[in-house]
């Protein structure tokens, strides 16, 4: 059984239809990429996969479990990590505090503890800054820990919102364009980032990209999605080359001007 | 101050600031004047002069409370006057008793402000008396059967003193001859809702026991609405302000009140014509009791036959004094104090005539 | 319980709904337009009501009053009102720039702290410079009272709302029909760019400002004719009721600002004759007191319902930290 | 990158000054100005008189030289007669406040580093009650001392500990978790009146509450409960308001919590059993200075646990990003909802500690006034930050004492400060500072 | 010359982002800079359009007129320089239409911004579709779109452009390139590009410059720097 099984999922805005009978299914450890144009749908498929809009029809299994009608925390405890288009950080937050924040769901010691400051509590906090200092070594963000992160350089903003994710110690991690705005260096990066997470954990990857190059690097199977439907899936060559594919997304790439 | 042994120092808690500065001013004018003419006095043989403190208590209790125990503590003073208004006056004369410092709030007419504190008088009348007085009026002079009340629940005094008028009414004519209890809450404008109200009622008499400054807006509302019956207000109409603000509308209606300013005669007159002369306008209630108020302190002061300098037994002394005055002449009325520190006096009605003066209509005094 | 009660009430609320709505508009201009919460904007009605004591005095005593007088009184109204509107968009001009320009990229927050604070000043200025006694506007039209099938209307009244509602409507055309509006709005939507596409923003939220305090001048000078006893603190209460009411109303909607200034004064006054009813029916002694009591709970009970308000949209506005 | 900009700069004085006190923990402060209160206690009178002072400056010397102040404006603006020689006390204040305050604090403290540091380090060592019990013990030494020159400072000291607190609880919702509440004062009044009923109602008798329930000397015991009652009715109140308002977003919370406040006042105003407009008076003096300070000190403790904890951090996130939040795991509803109630609470608390002190409540006392108050408090100390609200409050009640001789002036002056602290650092003095309770009862450490 | 600018010195409190560049676009010219994260791209392009405070001794001037002498909004109004920031900034709750509406807020010329909305709908059919739903709504691509219609509509002599490829599908970014190109061509606008990718970047301008650390390293036409070893190492992946 695959571990996160989307079937038949439709939604629409106003009269606006943004993802028609959607189907996925990821299993453990695998990378499924998602490309199409802009509009297509895909974040929109993100945000009804995690529980911020509800889809109008079709269900989201996961692990078993259907998701429709979850909170956006509850899909996120059950280990569905993601990350944001325009990365949602926390201006006034340090680096740790963002990592740590991530173990809310994972605290147990409820809120006499956070009032009172009882030895339960210290424990976990405790436990929660030594594991958050492992993730921020891993994403080699571990030097700005007790920075805000406005202050961060660019890649290593994203780095963080990517750490922030794996604290949740998910299963499935969705990726909304982790590479936008970056120079070819900061992708070279990225893409090894993500790797190692990937080997680290078995973890399994749902990615949108634009960047043709990070699908082919780190996925094995690509979906297309044109006006909210899947047009053409496959493996990363097969759907790349796909006449309907170039026509529709990728188009003539050396143009001269 | 160098030579504190000879002055005597008077605190006043006021309202400088807040929602109510008019009633501080009226009362340090009252007490400025009477710093001007009585600059000195003579007590058990020795001339000590006077020195007020001013302090500004904002309106609000919290400050009363502090601005007493610093008059207390901090200046030392022999005695207090204020706070004016009962919401201040009743927090502050706790702080007063605690510290067994004689105060006497001129205006607050809420029994709880002199209730089992000693130390605590009061210049005016109180609520449960100028109530009786009021409906009585209204039946006797009015010849009213059914009465209508407008008030605002959310000040103590109105409040207060419309239930008792609704208690003493009802006890002449019998329950429910108040037709009309209508109320609204400090700061409204607006009042033709219970004016509908009260006209849907029919009722012979409105008794609305409002600050001059609501009033020409409530007599308004209800010619607005067709009332055609008369109106009795109660000591708070009477301000020098309420013509200014109500011009014709509020002629021929009556008030129960402290003092008849027109045709008050001998003392209470010297007071009116000098006040109007110095400040440019006819002295308010507040500065009529505001004076008496000062009258009695000095007054218990002299009485004492002479101070020690220790100011804790110079201030259980005055108390004394206080307590034991007999009839004394205030310009709006003869006063003694019960054993609760509230002066029997006497209360008078006021017409509003066709020059827009307060007229004399009827003293009623009580039993 | 008769239909003439009942139109009376309607007639009562109309006009008082009227007060609200118009403050309410004016601080929904500017609450929409620059996100703010200005709390100085009771304190800028009252301004303008005694701008408007002090124009029409003024007025009065050069072209005469009473028998003496060279211009009938509407026409002085009217003279009054547009001077002391134009007199009053000054003073929101000015509290503009000195009190919220400097605060642009502040949290929100801050900036209706300063509002607050303004708010003060205004009022203790007030009280510096007239003193704390209230002053009497001065009755320029004859007040003259019609029964109409025993229901009681003043031309006054009746003034007011019309004048109300076709300043409502004027300002509503503004808004949605005007590239100044579209303006307007874009400034709510994100301020920092908008002299990219070549707006003079200084000059959009000085005229936000402009426009929101001639309105309350103009509520400040009916609300002199309606209710003439004028004192330094007339706009605290009004100014925090039309918060509610501008805020009830919906984010970006002067409409919404409109319909629920007039609901507020309509919930106010109505629940007095609602109580009066109730009590009637089931022979109960509730007082009209509970009036604040219910009117809020009411507007607690629409929030539930409706929680963006009457014609909001929904998206976020946390305060800008 | 051309040139590194540390900033080594020797500055001004001010730099030299805080170089000069930077190995001084919060210890040698203590001790320093306990020295100062003990010293004021036996030299206090003696200098008053020396320098001609009328009165021992109680406010340290703000209320001499204001009321001196106010004589040279109103002698300006009215023309009053004024008493040149009183100009004089100006400089009395000054040096007074030197004599007495400054100099022996900044010696004192100065002089105390090794030993304070080196029993700062000493009690780090042993368990944090332990260390606070030591700390706040001597804090509160000093201030009774202090406290004792004079029933005002007495009064102000109360009131405006509660302020501390009646700030901080305003500061978790405003500050801490981005939302305008203002609610507050509705809060407060819930907790003035739940707790004198319970006080009033079964400990002495009252013309509205009836005769006392019970009597026994030892019945201010019964204090703690009748201010957990008042704080938890307060919270039930909060439930009222969270209900719906955290359905939504952003600015309607401000209109309902503002509804609320209309309700809670229109209420307290009707019910007659609980003396409507009137009030309530007479409650029983337990609200002293040590059950205050206590009061206080363990409601800061607990409310900067709170907002120190990931839980409580929790608002952070909710204020900045919500959506991110919540794909955090973040149960932002429930964050939400114990933060309000939490605030609510010590609100209700602190509304209990007020009417205790007053002996005295009134509707008219939670009025939107006081909520401005407050908001004043919290701004201009700074969101975020449990220094910020402890400095916003003791600024603004130091202000609203020192400056009552100015009258109506006052409120020129005060708003003017506040308009201009907010246009300088708009989000007020000092925000967004975390307040590590271990470093601050710990040393210094010197270099 | 269009553009001229010397010395350009802009600090963010005490981080200092330009040290003092010089460049300069004549008109109707293609421009690229390109730099890594955080060397003060974006800051320049702020700079110019008079969104940030620049230091002491820097100067502009724009077609001999001193452009510091401007007001941002009057940048756009009177010298028709417009610019597309990072992360678009539209109005989103305004629709389309009105987006494209107010900027011609201080247009005079009524007739032709009826002909230009028309254009900026044959360059985008997809906001003709959506021209009544709140941009705020859109998806990236979508806003993009409309902020260089947004721009187009409000000044023509020089468009600033911010990563305008950002989070565009490849067959949207050649499309936007291809219509950049073609605004240039026929209202001969002059373009300053700023762009991560920089080997379309230099493909589409005719001169570039290379930002480091606030300063310039680099400058030339733009096919010297496409094959300049260093620039190939560290901005074009190799
Ligand atoms: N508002 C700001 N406040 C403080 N520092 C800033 C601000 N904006 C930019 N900076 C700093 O100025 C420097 C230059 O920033 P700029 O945004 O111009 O870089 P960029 O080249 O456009 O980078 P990117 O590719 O990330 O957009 C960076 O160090 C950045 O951290
Ligand atoms: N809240 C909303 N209301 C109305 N329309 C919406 C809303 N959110 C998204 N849309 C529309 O749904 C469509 C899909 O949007 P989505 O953000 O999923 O696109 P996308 O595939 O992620 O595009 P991009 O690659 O540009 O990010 C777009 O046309 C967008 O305008
Ligand atoms: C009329 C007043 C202002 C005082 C009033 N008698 C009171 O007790 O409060
Ligand atoms: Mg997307
Ligand atoms: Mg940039």
């Amino acid at each position: 059984m695959p571990l996160l099984h989307v079937s038949d999922m439709s939604h629409n805005f106003g009269g606006l239809q943004a993802v028609s009978e959607y189907n996925l299914s990821l299993d453990p450890g695998q990378i499924t990429g998602l490309i199409g144009p802009n509009g297509a749908g895909k974040t929109t498929i993100f945000n009804l996969i995690t529980g911020i809009y509800r889809p109008t029809r079709g269900s989201v299994r996961f692990d078993g479990e259907e998701l429709v009608g979850k909170k956006p925390n509850e899909t996120a405890a059950m280990g569905l990590a993601r990350t944001f288009q325009e990365m949602k950080l926390w201006r006034h937050m340090t680096v740790l505090d963002h990592i740590k924040m991530a173990r809310y769901s994972k605290l147990s010691y409820g809120l006499m503890g956070a009032f009172l400051d009882t030895p339960r509590r210290r424990r976990e906090e405790r436990h929660a800054t030594e594991l958050s200092m492992e993730y921020l070594e891993m994403f080699a963000v571990d030097q700005f820990a007790g920075q805000l992160v406005v202050n961060l350089p660019y890649g290593a903003q994203r780095r963080v919102e990517m750490a922030r994710a794996m604290v949740i110690e998910p299963k499935v991690l969705l990726l909304d364009e982790p590479t936008v705005g970056m120079t070819p260096d900061e992708m070279m990066s990225m893409i090894e980032v993500v790797r190692k997470a990937h080997e680290r954990f078995n973890l399994a990857i749902f990615l949108i990209e634009h960047r043709l190059k990070v699908v082919h690097e780190l996925c094995q199977h690509v979906q297309a999605l044109v006006f909210g439907k899947v047009l053409v899936e496959g493996a990363p060559n097969e759907v790349q080359n796909h006449p309907k594919v170039i026509e529709a997304y990728i188009g003539e790439q050396e143009v001269e001007f | 101050d160098a030579g504190a042994a000879d002055t005597i120092k008077i605190g006043f808690n006021i309202p400088l600031t807040g929602d109510n500065p008019d009633v501080g001013a009226s009362s340090k004018n009252a007490a400025e004047m009477y710093l001007k003419k009585n600059p000195t006095v003579e007590v058990g043989g020795k001339s000590y002069a006077l020195k007020f403190v001013f302090d500004d208590n904002e309106y609000k209790a919290e400050s009363a409370v502090k601005v007493s125990t610093k008059l207390i503590t901090e200046e030392g003073v022999l005695g207090i006057v204020g706070p004016q208004s009962s919401s201040q006056a009743v927090p502050a004369g706790e702080v007063a008793n605690n510290f067994a410092t004689p105060m006497i709030s001129p205006w607050s007419t809420n029994p709880n402000t002199t209730l089992d504190r000693p130390f605590v008088f009061r210049g005016c009348f109180l609520d449960p008396f100028q109530g009786p007085v009021a409906a009585n009026f209204a039946t006797d002079e009015l010849g009213a059967k059914k009465a209508a009340v407008l008030y605002d629940i959310a000040a103590d005094y109105p409040k207060g003193l419309a239930e008792f008028f609704k208690a003493a009414f009802e006890e002449i004519h019998g329950p429910g001859s108040v037709v009309a209890f209508e109320s609204f809450t400090t700061g409204d404008k607006d009042f033709s809702a219970q004016m509908t109200n009260i006209m849907m009622a029919g009722a012979d008499v409105l008794f609305t026991p409002q600050y001059y400054s609501e009033v020409p807006l409530i007599v308004r509302a209800a010619k607005e609405m067709g009332w055609t019956k008369p109106i009795l207000g109660s000591d708070s109409w009477g301000s020098g302000d309420l013509m200014g603000l109500c011009g014709d509308e509020c002629k021929g209606y009556y008030f129960s009140t402290h003092y008849a300013a027109a045709g008050a005669k001998g003392e209470t007159k010297a007071f009116i014509d000098e006040y109007t002369a110095k400040y440019g306008k006819t002295p308010d209630d507040v500065a009529a009791l505001t004076w008496d108020s000062l009258g009695l302190m000095i007054q218990a002061i002299k009485d004492t036959g002479g101070l020690s300098g220790d100011v804790k037994k110079d201030r259980a002394k005055v108390k004394d004094a206080l307590a034991g005055i007999k009839n004394y002449p205030g310009i709006t009325g003869g006063m003694t104090f019960t054993a609760d520190g509230d002066p029997k006096k006497c209360a008078v009605v006021v017409q509003i005539n066709d020059e827009g003066k307060f007229a004399f209509f009827k003293s009623v005094c009580p039993k | 319980m008769t239909f003439n009660f009942f139109m009376q009430n309607l007639v009562n609320a109309l006009q008082w709904g009227s007060f609200y709505a118009l403050i309410a508009l004016g601080y929904s201009m500017v609450y929409s337009i620059l996100m703010l919460f200005n709390f100085a904007h009771g304190d800028i009605f009252m301004v303008g009501a005694y701008i408007g004591l002090g124009v029409s005095l003024g007025l009065l005593s050069l072209f005469g009053t009473g028998a003496a007088a060279v211009l009938p009184g509407w026409l002085i109204l009217v003279l009054t009102l547009l001077v002391s509107m134009f007199l009053t968009a000054f003073v929101g001009i000015i509290v503009e720039r000195v009190g919220y320009r400097p605060l642009r990229e502040a949290p929100r927050a801050s900036a209706a702290i300063t509002g607050l604070m303004i708010g003060i000043i205004l009022e203790t200025a007030n009280i510096l410079f007239l003193g704390g006694s209230r002053l009497k506007f001065p009755q320029l039209i004859e007040s003259v009272t019609y029964n109409i099938g025993g229901v009681y209307v003043t031309n006054k009244k009746i003034m007011i709302v019309l004048v109300s509602i076709g300043l409502m409507l004027a300002l509503h055309q503004l808004i949605n029909r005007t590239k100044w509006g579209m303006a307007m709005r874009a400034m709510a939507y994100d301020y920092v760019v908008v002299p990219l596409v070549g707006v003079p923003m200084n000059t959009i939220a000085a005229m936000t400002f402009a426009i929101g305090s001639a309105l309350a001048a103009a509520a400040g000078i009916l609300f002199g004719l309606a209710y003439p006893v004028l004192d330094p603190y007339m706009g605290v209460s009004f100014g925090w009721k039309a918060f509610v009411a501008a805020i009830l109303g919906g984010r970006g909607s002067i409409m919404g600002a409109c319909v629920a200034g007039f609901m507020l004064g309509f919930i106010e006054i109505m629940t007095v004759p609602a109580i009066m009813i109730v009590n009637r029916l089931f022979s109960l002694s509730i007082g009209s007191n509970l009036r604040d009591l219910i009117a809020y709970s009411i507007v607690l009970v629409i929030l539930i319902f409706r929680p963006h308000g009457l014609f909001g949209q929904a998206y976020s506005s946390k305060l800008r930290l | 990158m051309d040139d590194t900009h540390a900033p080594k700069q020797t500055g001004g004085m001010f730099y030299r000054v805080g170089l000069f006190f930077k190995p001084v923990p919060l210890l040698g402060y203590l001790l320093g100005f306990m020295v100062c209160v003990v010293w004021e206690q036996l030299a206090g009178e003696g200098l008053t008189s020396l320098l001609g002072l009328p009165k021992m400056p109680v406010l340290f010397g703000l209320l001499t030289t204001f009321k001196v102040l106010a004589g040279v404006v109103n002698f300006l603006i009215k023309g009053d007669a004024f008493n040149w020689a009183t100009l004089v006390q100006i400089p009395g204040a000054v040096a007074y406040l030197s004599a007495i305050y400054l100099i022996p604090l900044a010696l004192v403290a100065r002089a105390v580093v090794r030993p304070a540091n080196a029993l700062a380090r000493y009690l780090q060592g042993l368990p944090l009650p332990v260390t606070a019990f030591v700390q706040l013990g001597l804090m509160y030494a000093a201030l009774h001392i202090w406290a004792e020159m004079s029933d005002y400072r007495l009064i102000f000291l109360k009131l405006t500990l509660i302020a501390v607190l009646f700030t901080l609880s305003l500061n978790i919702i405003n500050g801490y978790m981005g939302e305008f509440s203002c609610s507050h004062p509705g809060f407060m009044a819930i907790g003035a009146y739940m707790s004198s009923l319970f006080t009033v109602g079964l400990f002495s008798s009252d013309k509205v509450l009836g005769e006392a329930v019970f009597t026994f000397s030892t019945a201010y015991l019964s204090f703690p409960l009748a201010l957990i009652f008042g704080g938890l009715m307060a919270a039930v109140g909060a439930l009222i308001i969270a209900i719906p308002s955290f359905k939504t977003r952003g600015d309607y919370l401000a209109i309902i919590s503002l509804a609320f406040l209309f309700i809670v006042k229109s209420f307290f105003e009707n019910i007659q059993a609980l003396g409507g407009s009137r009030g309530i008076s007479g409650q029983p003096d337990w609200a002293t200075l040590p059950v205050i300070f206590i009061t206080m000190a363990f409601g800061v403790w607990t409310i900067n646990n709170f907002v120190t904890s990931t839980m409580g951090k929790a608002l952070n996130a909710v204020r900045d990003d919500e959506t991110a939040a919540e794909a955090m795991t973040v149960d932002t509803r429930k964050t939400k909802m114990a933060a309000f109630m939490f605030g609510a609470f010590w609100a209700g608390v602190s509304g209990g500690l007020l009417a205790h002190v007053l002996r005295y409540v009134n509707p008219a006392m939670f009025s939107v006034q006081k909520l401005a108050e407050v908001l004043a408090m919290v701004y201009f100390g700074g969101l975020n930050s449990v220094y910020g609200s402890i400095v916003g409050a003791v600024s603004i009640s130091l202000l609203g004492e020192a400056l009552r001789p100015l009258e109506i002036l006052k409120w020129i002056v005060i708003p003017l400060l506040l308009i201009l602290v907010m246009i300088y650092r708009p989000t007020g003095l000092i925000a967004f500072k975390e307040f590590d309770v271990r470093q601050v009862f710990g040393p210094k450490e010197v270099d | 010359m269009l553009l001229n600018v010397e010395n350009l010195r802009v600090s963010y409190g005490k981080i200092k982002a330009l040290h003092g560049i010089s460049f300069n676009i004549d008109a109707g010219e293609i421009v690229t800079i390109i730099g890594a994260n955080g060397a003060g791209k974006s800051t320049t392009l702020r700079a110019v359009s008079r969104m940030v405070p620049v230091g002491k001794g820097s100067a502009m001037t724009c077609m001999g007129k001193d452009l510091l002498s401007f007001a941002a909004d009057k940048v756009v109004s009177q010298l028709g320089i417009t610019h597309v920031p990072e992360g678009r900034r539209l109005f989103g709750n305004l629709t389309v239409m009105e987006n494209l509406q107010l900027a011609t807020f201080a247009r005079k010329d009524r007739d032709n911004v009826r002909k230009d909305i028309r254009r900026v709908f044959e360059i985008f059919p997809r906001l003709e579709e959506r021209k009544s739903q709140a941009s705020g709504t859109m998806s990236g691509g979508e806003q993009q779109m409309l902020a260089i219609g947004r721009a187009f509509m409000s000044g023509r002599r020089l468009m600033l452009l911010d990563e305008p490829s950002m989070g565009l599908s490849p067959l949207l970014m050649m499309n936007v390139f291809q219509a950049l190109k073609e605004i240039n061509r026929q209202e001969g606008t002059a373009i300053l590009l700023v762009e991560q990718n920089a080997r379309l970047a230099l493909k589409f301008s005719q001169k570039g410059y290379v930002l480091e650390n606030g300063n310039l390293v680099l400058e030339g036409d733009s096919e010297t720097l496409i094959n300049d070893p260093e620039v190939k190492k560290a901005y074009l992946g190799g």
